[in-house]
């Protein structure tokens, strides 16, 4: 027994709660918390960290705990992932090779890595005031307040109540108050979707390419290969802002006709950076 | 209650020492801050009807007898120890202990409370009627709509419907006499509120059969659950 | 408090005698059993919830001042006259007014109320039903976190900061009272959720600049932090 060597929970997992998952490396065993707070600690080095593993493991894991019927699978799961993917992220981002800081990009990567690295530190605080949160209330628990009935002689000092209310217009309250609610109104919600930016920069660098080489083309035909409606949204605006450059022009023989866009700059005549600045502030 | 009955009838002697001394199953009162008499004074603050003696000493893991004996002394103790009417005029202050508290125990039909003294009652009184209005707020005129279409309910049901916490105006509507205790749920041991005579009084009704039909599509108390408990932690 | 202002803001000195000169059209606290202090009690035996040193003034007829020096007094008396932290291991018992009471007196949320004391939870929790809400999930927990520290702040931004829908949770926290609605955001019309105070009763603080810094769990981020929070709205 005292070398079977699999402890069913760390020796770090506090008493009274339920064991958390367990990560088992080659260089690291322990619960996925405690590999956390080393890797943020600089204690351990994220690139050294087999991640396809822990994900194998985590997901025996939740196997088991479906299998017992365990109900907190879920919460469990959807955490492991944000932080997975978060681990992830910073991976790719340290396992490219940082060199010296010459460009823009180099910049630019590096603050991506420090954001990422910043929005796993602010997740692990959150969580750590949650806890502290969560003993704090579970302490004040345990005093109860005074809140008893006000005695008969002082509820019988108070106002006598006005009451205007018709049995009709009361159904009516009870109506409104029942009726299931919608969603409560919020704005749509952006921030969990993740599709490529697409940028008007871009596109227009794309339908140049494509124009200046030869014949005039259908805006059908230049949207044809668009996998989204984004682009093709972001296509149409880069040719208006051609146009007002008078890099394309447009033909349309009859109404709700094909759109014929033909290129009037020049091989040499534009170029992207004459774009205007809103387009790309905005992606 | 269950335990042994020697010297509780004799007088008070130190409840403390007794209790730390009888008691292994229990909680042991006599250990904590205070002993006996502080757990004695925790739970009559805090509780809204009055218990027995009885009652209190199953609580407290004590004998009937040894209870009798704290109440009737800490009865005296709020009382300023002066053995009938308090020594009103005199208002000497030597020291706490000799002065009237704010509040008193009361033995009502067997049952112990702490009540704010009576001599207070024009202070406490124009305390309570202070900012009242003879008018209910229209998160209190929502939640007892539900209440009258959905009783007997718990609070925590209301919660759910409302979608918004409604202890503070459960607690108005008891006071206004609108709503009442109806029992406790046996399955989740909540207490269900169910509108009283009064309520149909206001309401020029005679039964709140008498009350106009709801549309049927409107979720009963079953669909509320689905709709509303699913999110629930 | 609208009546000759003479010597409130210089302590607290007798107050009964001050009420008493002073007060012709007000109750007059003074000439009561336990004077002004007994009445301050008696009120707070009825308030259901935290009372603020002003609202209990206005009720007593008296300056803030007095009555606020009169609630620490009390204060300090049920935790049985130590200066700070009760010497709750002591115990020792020479006579009534050392001992701690099995109540406190507590100022939180803004307001003053009566507590039963912690220690006899265990007991005190038999007593009363109500009350004893289930505990938060951990989900509940980071949800209620983010909130308390990134108020007034809508869920898509708590969704960014814990990487999940939070719509089910944020429901819960509102039903329990522990956050509500404090409005729409101009700019992106998104409702925007508060702590409420029913949450600074629950964590026994006073406002939410008592909650521990987030700094220490967030090291060297003030600056990145920003422009985190910045790019991801």
């Amino acid at each position: 027994m005292a070398d079977s060597g699999a402890p069913a929970a760390g020796p770090e997992a506090p008493a009274g709660k339920k064991p958390g998952f367990e990560v088992r490396l080659a260089n690291f065993t322990g619960p996925f918390d405690l590999l956390l707070g080393l890797i943020s600690k600089h204690q351990l080095d994220i690139t050294e960290v087999a991640l396809s593993t822990v994900t194998d493991e985590f997901i025996k894991y939740i196997k088991r705990l479906q299998n017992l019927g365990e109900e907190w699978a879920l919460d469990e799961a959807s955490e492991f992932l944000v932080i997975a993917a978060t681990l992830l992220d910073l991976k790719a981002a340290r396992l490219l090779p940082a060199g010296e800081v010459e460009d823009e990009e180099d910049i630019a990567l590096l603050e991506a890595r420090d954001l990422l690295f910043a929005r796993l530190l602010q997740y692990k605080a959150f969580k750590h005031v949650a806890g502290m949160m969560g003993a704090t209330l579970e302490l004040e628990a345990r005093r109860y307040p005074r809140q008893v009935a006000l005695e008969g002689h002082f509820a019988a000092l108070l106002p006598e109540l006005l009451w205007r209310h018709t049995p009709q217009q009361f159904a009516g309250l009870a109506e409104a108050a029942l009726k299931p609610r919608e969603a409560a109104p919020t704005e749509v919600g952006l921030a969990h979707l993740h599709g490529t930016p697409v940028s008007v920069k871009e596109q227009a660098e794309l339908l140049g390419h494509r124009l200046r080489l030869g014949a005039p083309l259908t805006f059908r035909a230049l949207i044809a290969d668009a996998e989204s409606t984004l682009v093709v949204v972001a296509r149409f605006l880069a040719l208006l802002e051609l146009f007002r450059d008078k890099a394309v022009a447009f033909e349309q023989l009859l109404p709700l006709g094909d759109l014929t866009v033909r290129w009037t700059a020049g091989v040499e005549g534009w170029s992207s950076g004459n774009l205007s600045e809103e387009y790309e502030e905005q992606q | 209650m269950n335990h042994t009955r020697n010297g509780d009838a004799a007088g008070h002697p130190a409840p403390e020492a007794q209790a730390a001394a009888e008691n292994d199953d229990g909680p042991d009162v006599g250990s904590l801050p205070g002993g006996a008499r502080a757990a004695l004074e925790a739970v009559l603050m805090v509780i809204d009807q009055p218990a027995t003696a009885t009652e209190l000493a199953s609580g407290l893991n004590l004998t009937v007898g040894v209870v009798e004996g704290m109440l009737v002394e800490l009865q005296r103790e709020y009382n300023g120890y002066t053995v009938n009417a308090p020594d009103v005029d005199d208002a000497s202050f030597n020291g706490f202990s000799a002065t009237p508290r704010g509040f008193e125990l009361r033995n009502i039909a067997g049952g112990w409370r702490i009540y704010s003294r009576t001599e207070f009652a024009d202070i406490v009184g124009g305390f309570v009627l202070e900012g009242q209005t003879a008018r209910l707020t229209q998160a209190a005129l929502e939640t007892l709509a539900v209440i009258a279409y959905r009783q007997p309910v718990s609070r925590a049901r209301v919660s759910a419907i409302r979608g918004v916490n409604v202890d503070s105006v459960v607690r108005t509507l008891t006071q206004r006499g609108l709503i009442e205790d109806s029992g406790t749920d046996p399955e989740s041991g909540a207490i269900l509120y169910r509108t009283t005579s009064y309520f149909l009084e206001r309401m020029g009704i005679g039964s709140v059969a008498e009350l106009p039909q709801l549309s049927p599509h409107l979720p009963g108390l079953e669909g509320i659950e689905e709709f509303y408990d699913a999110g629930r932690m």
